[in-house]
């Protein structure tokens, strides 16, 4: 608890309110985060913490309402003026330059420059920076080249690059393995030590528990309440968000298949490119298989070879005990395969078409004859999925863009639900959302094995995969290292994907 | 679900009037402009009038309404006024050649869907950009018209060639008939056929459509494919009107076609469009050139004024468009 | 060749004899450019010559379907009385004829001939009643004759033909007729066929490319002004006496004039915009008011000079100026 | 760096020919060009003939090397015939009406950059694509330049008002200089300023630029102006050159810009790019000019050949892109 700084308030707002369309994203907030502190931000889907996080950093401008920083309210408010006064958002979506390198994203805004001419050196203060993260990143790589979670490590050195003292930090750790999100919480902790408040926006309410000195609970765009987080607990958290009590524990798995059960799927020592090597593994019916790997150790391209995205170059895929000739996602799609890839705006939806439509897309064939599609049954069958999966608003002409994140990954699981998958691949399918909607996702992840779906569970919260899969696979540099029995300890696998003796990454 | 959650409001169309004016920014140009010929003149609120720009630009605005479908899927076809000159001498040729005026006409659909298909198989075989792809294969297309014809126009005496193009049913001429069932056409495909849609989500993003299952080639393929058929459509219409084929029949009608289209309100971006928005930008250009013959204005203020109307229309659609 | 004939045709299409105020359209091939706007003036001139007439112009732009479109919706409103038109694409035009001979709005094309045939000057569509031109062929015959003139003692004789662009119809139809003039003669070499696009840019590079591959040409037969203008300004930044070669240009600009009065350019095939828009204007004006109407005017014969002019022949008409400049 | 993260294979530039071959394939093309005419003709490998097409095309080059920046920015500027136009006849007129060739060729890069920042400020105040919005100004500008000389060309006979078009330093006409300046400044520009990498990343993510306190829509404007500065350069050059103003005089010159820009590889997406990969887009047009011109090859061709080598070039930049 940092102890002097206390008093002094760095950002504050005041009847902040925020209208998209109809919806009421922030309903006269009113708030303040003092000098110094990390302060959690907490609340469902939707609840607007990312709206209030992008007003503070000037990306939208409030309807009514006022921002205060550092004592002097702020007028004309743009994200120069922002940064100019010392404050840094890290959005919730990635938003870096693919073509720019790492280090180049990092000081973007930054250049030291004599009129404008760029002076040489930037890798040194690359390395400078690096000293503090410790990500281990190249300073030259393309970012595009990059994985997601690499991407993300980026976002938080650009706003440390900054010397902000005030940093939003919306969901950074949300594909961050759990040893990075440590590292990132020792760099707040550092942060803090040096006077900067950081607002941290997470649905990791440990991690709240953990760093943050108080935690604002938000619920429909409005305030709930402020605490010490001393005070606080998980459940009582959880009430405060959802405003009734709710179970955050995982659910019960469905009775694993017998082991004689033919697999659905089948990998044999299958090779693609240079990310997976020589995997091997089956699904059965009804059975929920987990992948646990650290970022990076190529899960997401096995998860791709499987489904016909890349290519394969030696080794064979069975499906139903057959092997597959032709691969493509198509392919893939008409023998009963489904994925819900981990990129859910960039892979998964067509952001500008309504809701209805992404969840159709894949199965027009069966709405349609001779081509011509037959709407009503389309959306009728939509509307009834969306009220089952609970996706909110339940309208079947949603505007998906602006659905938050839980509801989004809710209409990418009615999508391919519609079809009745026999084999369904899930990657990070939690990522970024809620406890309630998470504690939803999981049900249905359990409903569908349970109905005699084979599932492969990627996800980079080992709890999650442990506590879902009947079985987990460690995945290790492209390569399967070895299986696991369900309910093994996190702390054992973790041991045994870093190969025990090992040090961990990011120490050093 | 949740008892808070049906609290909040449904993301539903933005109501209010500045909303409206942006999504229909084209119709309300259109409107305007109608109202102001109307009062200005005379001659312009008349039967036959209204029929002949409806008449003329017929063949501009079924080679919109096709490229509407491109756009909508991430292309950009620059190609058409080619394949029009190709399919326009193509045709000529033809009925020259055998004698059968119908024969002849029927080879300029033919002929565009032809030079559509190798433009989407070279856009998606090659993998290279629509736009360079349709440069380029426009410069091929035109220099085969002109070796078609060696440079000279192939008149067509044919008695009958001419009906297509000059004819109608009544008072209603034979294209603005085809404009319709080609503008019925593509609205039916691009809102009630699986390729329709489609095309919308291969438009809107390319990776999630491939990754549900979508042949993002095949679909991007005919698209350029119908775009050549309306383009072998509009020259069927062109050289019977005129009665014979030049090889520079189509010059510049690619660049009045995807100006309409995106005049219209359709998003170069691709994803999001309609039909009726690049019929509205083909009119609203044509009400313009109409305007000034009729009201006999200063020629030299002509292009200013196009220039002007269509930053109108289009400030208008992006009206306070502020976060 | 085409002689001036005196003949009533107009009685079919024409009006009996419209009084009162007369409204005619000038369909320009573009507002702006010289050359039409020399069909406009003169055009206007007569008018206010005859009295009671007013003239507009219209902008085609270089584009035949919206020239196409004019004369429909000339045709359709009422508005005007008779149209004189400088046609961007003399056979599709055609089409749209029919509908001004409906409307009994008489057509005067100018320039060039409405029709399939390029050459025929006697009004092929119904609906037009007088041509006032020239033939083409025939006065590109007579340009080329006098590069074979200069190239008489000369082996090889090296030419370089600069046209417009050999898509077009009427350009294709010159070079034709250059090439029948010159080809029989041994001597005389083609050595390139440039395209000037009526444009001194293009122009300028074209002849700087030719030059390159050939340094010693003696003849550059070009058929437009603003092409030779261009070309000019590579000959002689490559270094070479204009008046040693034989340097041609078409369309009897202020500026051609001036380059053949200097001895520069040997050669101009003239053209009387001015005079043809004047001619034009009495014609269509004849046609509405029911008068007799001359369907063919040879436009050569409009000018003070010959046809082709070269600095003798300027010498002996001292005034003459052009009629239209660029 | 720590050892974990140098065990993951670094995104190296990718091995091998096929790469080499996808990121010079304008290079590529450009030195095949090269090779044929050399050998076909000895009139082609001269230094008057490279000098002359250099000096011939750099014109367009400037407006294609300023155009990449608008590109690489995310945009496209339509409108740079029509500032080239009216910069022409702007410099004509002042130079005849104060007698001052330098005072006259001064103003046309004065009038492209202004030009330029407008439509700049259309396209970020109005919130419209600059696609349409150049379209739209390009018109207006055009009907400017055909307002200013009453549609006439306007001469200039002040004697030196030639020299920057016509002169140079010994054999080396000024225009390759200033082109070859410019290009410079466009790549040190682009490279070595803050203002380049903004360009770039605003074309890559505006909204990442915009997140990193980057004012996205002042980049945006300046690269209109450069660009509209460039177009004014450009006709200061041929205005001299031609020795008169004409409002025409800029007719396509942006289409021809734009395509060399792509054909050289910079992404239409924009976020990256390369000026030399333009310079090189506009010297493959013009070898094939060049050589069709020096080899009296039949013009009926050209066109043809044209849309063959662009669609070599650019299968080339894509080949074996397959997964
Ligand atoms: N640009 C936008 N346009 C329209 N509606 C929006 C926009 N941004 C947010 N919204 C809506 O405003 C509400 C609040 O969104 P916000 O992103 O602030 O929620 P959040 O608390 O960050 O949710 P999550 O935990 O999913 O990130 C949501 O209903 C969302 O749909
Ligand atoms: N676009 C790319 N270009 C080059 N290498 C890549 C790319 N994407 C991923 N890789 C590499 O492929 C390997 C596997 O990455 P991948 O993202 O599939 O791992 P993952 O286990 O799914 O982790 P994540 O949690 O990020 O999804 C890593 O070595 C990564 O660096
Ligand atoms: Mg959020
Ligand atoms: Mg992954």
């Amino acid at each position: 608890m940092p102890a002097a700084t206390r008093e002094a308030v760095a950002a504050a707002v005041r009847g902040l309110s925020k209208r998209f369309g109809s919806t009421q994203a922030l309903d006269s907030v009113t708030l303040s985060f003092a000098a110094g502190e990390v302060h959690g931000l907490v609340g469902e889907n939707g609840a607007g913490k990312s709206t209030l996080g992008k007003m503070i950093g000037g990306l939208y401008h409030p309807d009514s309402g006022e921002i205060e920083i550092f004592g002097s309210p702020v007028r004309r408010w743009d994200t120069k003026r922002a940064q100019d006064a010392g404050v840094v958002v890290i959005a919730q979506e990635l938003c870096l330059v693919p073509a720019l390198s790492v280090a180049q994203n990092v000081f973007l805004g930054r250049e030291r420059s004599t009129f404008g001419v760029l002076h040489p050196g930037l890798v040194q203060r690359y390395a400078e920076l690096e000293q503090v993260c410790g990500f281990g990143l190249p300073a030259d790589a393309p970012v595009e080249s990059l994985s997601i979670a690499d991407q993300q490590k980026v976002e938080i050195m650009r706003a440390l690059a900054r010397d902000a003292r005030i940093i939003v930090m919306d969901e950074p750790t949300s594909s961050l393995t759990a040893d990075e999100a440590a590292r990132l919480h020792e760099i707040m902790r550092w942060l803090r030590s040096r006077g900067t408040t950081v607002i941290y926006v997470t649905h990791f309410l440990e991690d709240v528990l953990e760093n943050c000195d108080r935690v604002t609970v938000m619920r429909d765009g409005r305030v709930i309440r402020t605490s010490e987080t001393a005070t606080e607990t998980k459940s009582g958290l959880v009430e405060a968000m959802l405003g009734e009590p709710a179970d955050v524990l995982l659910p019960e798995r469905p009775p694993p298949p017998s082991p004689e059960a033919d697999p659905v799927v089948e990998m044999r020592e299958v090779w693609s490119g240079t990310a997976v090597r020589g995997v091997s593994l089956a699904v059965r019916p009804g059975e929920i298989v987990g992948l646990a790997g650290l970022v990076g150790s190529g899960r997401t391209e096995i998860a791709r070879a499987l489904f016909g995205c890349d290519r394969v170059d030696s080794g064979e895929i069975r499906f139903c005990g057959r092997p597959v000739g032709a691969r493509s996602p198509r392919a893939s799609i008409s023998r009963g395969m489904a994925m819900i890839p981990e990129d859910r705006r960039g892979q998964g939806l067509v952001l500008l078409r309504p809701t209805f439509e992404n969840v159709t897309l894949p199965h027009l064939r069966g709405f349609s004859r001779a081509g011509v599609l037959a709407r009503r049954a389309e959306r009728a069958a939509v509307k009834e999925l969306i009220d089952r999966l609970g996706v909110r608003p339940a309208q079947v002409d949603g505007d998906v863009s602006v659905y938050s994140g839980g509801n989004q990954q809710k209409v990418l699981f009615a999508k391919w639900l519609l079809g009745r998958p026999e084999f369904l691949i899930l990657d990070e399918p939690t990522r970024g959302v809620d406890v309630g909607a998470k504690a939803k996702i999981y049900q249905l992840i359990v409903d569908i094995a349970a109905s005699g779906t084979a599932v492969l569970l990627i996800s980079s919260e080992l709890e999650e995969v442990v506590g879902l899969s009947h079985r987990v696979h460690l995945v290790r540099q492209g390569a399967l290292i070895g299986e696991v029995p369900a309910d093994t300890s996190v702390d054992e696998i973790l041991q045994r994907l870093f190969g025990v003796g090992e040090e961990s990454r990011g120490e050093s | 679900m949740t008892a808070s959650a049906s609290a909040r409001p449904a993301p539903a169309a933005p109501p209010g009037v500045l909303p409206f004016i942006r999504r229909y920014a084209v119709l309300i140009m259109l409107a305007v402009l109608f109202v102001v010929l109307s009062v200005s003149t005379s001659s312009f609120l008349t039967v036959t009038n209204l029929l002949n720009i409806l008449n003329q630009n017929a063949p501009l605005a079924i080679i919109a309404v096709a490229g509407t479908l491109v756009v909508i899927c991430g292309g950009f076809d620059l190609s058409t006024g080619a394949i029009f000159s190709v399919a326009n001498v193509v045709a000529a040729w033809v009925a020259v050649n055998t004698g059968s005026p119908v024969l002849g006409l029927l080879c300029a659909p033919l002929v565009g869907a032809a030079l559509g298909a190798v433009n989407g198989a070279a856009i998606t075989r090659l993998r290279i950009h629509s736009f360079l792809a349709t440069l380029a294969s426009s410069l091929v297309y035109g220099g085969l018209a002109v070796l078609i014809t060696g440079g000279f126009l192939i008149s067509v005496e044919a008695p009958g060639f001419t009906a297509l193009g000059r004819g109608g049913i009544g008072p209603v001429y034979y294209a603005i008939v085809i404009l319709l069932l080609f503008a019925l056409l593509a609205g039916f495909l691009l809102n009630y056929t699986t390729f329709g849609r489609y095309v919308l989500s291969v438009g809107g993003n390319a990776e999630a459509a491939e990754l549900s299952g979508i042949r993002v080639d095949r679909v991007k393929l005919y698209t350029f494919l119908f775009s050549g058929l309306a383009a072998g459509v509009a020259a069927a219409i062109g050289v019977s009107r005129i009665g014979s084929g030049q090889p520079q029949a189509g010059d510049g009608l690619q660049l009045l076609a995807i100006a309409a289209v995106i005049l219209g309100g359709t998003s170069i971006y691709g994803g999001v469009g309609a039909i009726w928005r690049s019929v509205c930008g083909v009119y609203l250009l044509a009400l313009i050139d109409n305007g000034f013959d009729i009201l006999n204005a200063n020629p030299f203020f002509k292009d200013l004024t196009t220039g002007v109307v269509i930053l109108a229309a289009v400030a208008l659609s992006a009206a306070s468009k502020r976060r | 060749n085409s002689d001036v004939s005196q003949v009533n045709s107009g009685a079919s299409e024409a009006p009996s004899g419209k009084t009162g105020p007369v409204k005619i359209a000038l369909l320009a091939s573009s507002s702006q450019n010289g050359f039409n706007k020399a069909v406009y003036d003169g055009a206007v001139a007569k008018a206010k010559e005859l009295g009671d007439v007013e003239v507009t112009i219209f902008d085609g732009k270089f584009d035949s379907q919206t020239q196409f479109n004019q004369v429909q919706n000339v045709a359709s409103q009422g508005t005007y009385d008779g149209i004189v038109l400088v046609p961007n694409d003399n056979v599709g035009i055609a089409a749209a004829i029919p509908a001004a001979a409906q409307a009994k709005i008489p057509v005067v094309t100018t320039l060039f001939p409405v029709g399939p045939k390029l050459t025929e000057l006697t009004p092929q569509v119904d609906g037009v009643v007088s041509t006032v031109a020239a033939d083409t062929e025939e006065n590109s015959k007579k340009l080329a004759e006098g590069v074979v003139e200069y190239c008489r003692d000369k082996d090889p004789c090296k030419v370089a033909i600069l046209i417009g662009q050999l898509q077009f119809p009427f350009d294709n139809l010159r070079n034709k007729a250059y090439r029948s003039v010159l080809d029989p003669h041994k001597n005389i070499k083609v050595v390139a066929t440039g395209q000037g696009n009526y444009d001194r840019d293009t122009s300028l590079k074209a002849m700087q490319n030719i030059l390159q591959a050939n340094p010693d040409l003696d003849v550059v037969l070009s058929n437009a002004d603003q092409q030779t203008i261009g070309a000019q300004v590579a000959l002689e930044s490559a270094g070479m006496d204009l008046s040693k070669m034989y340097v041609t240009g078409g369309g009897g600009s202020q500026e051609a004039v001036k380059q053949v009065r200097a001895g520069k350019w040997a050669a101009d095939q003239i053209d009387f915009p001015n005079s043809m828009g004047k001619a034009a204007l009495e014609q269509v004006v004849n046609a509405v008011r029911g008068k007799p109407v001359t369907p063919v005017v040879d436009a050569d014969t409009l000018g003070p000079v010959p046809v082709i002019v070269t600095k003798e022949v300027l010498d002996q008409h001292p005034g003459f100026k052009g009629e239209w400049a660029d």
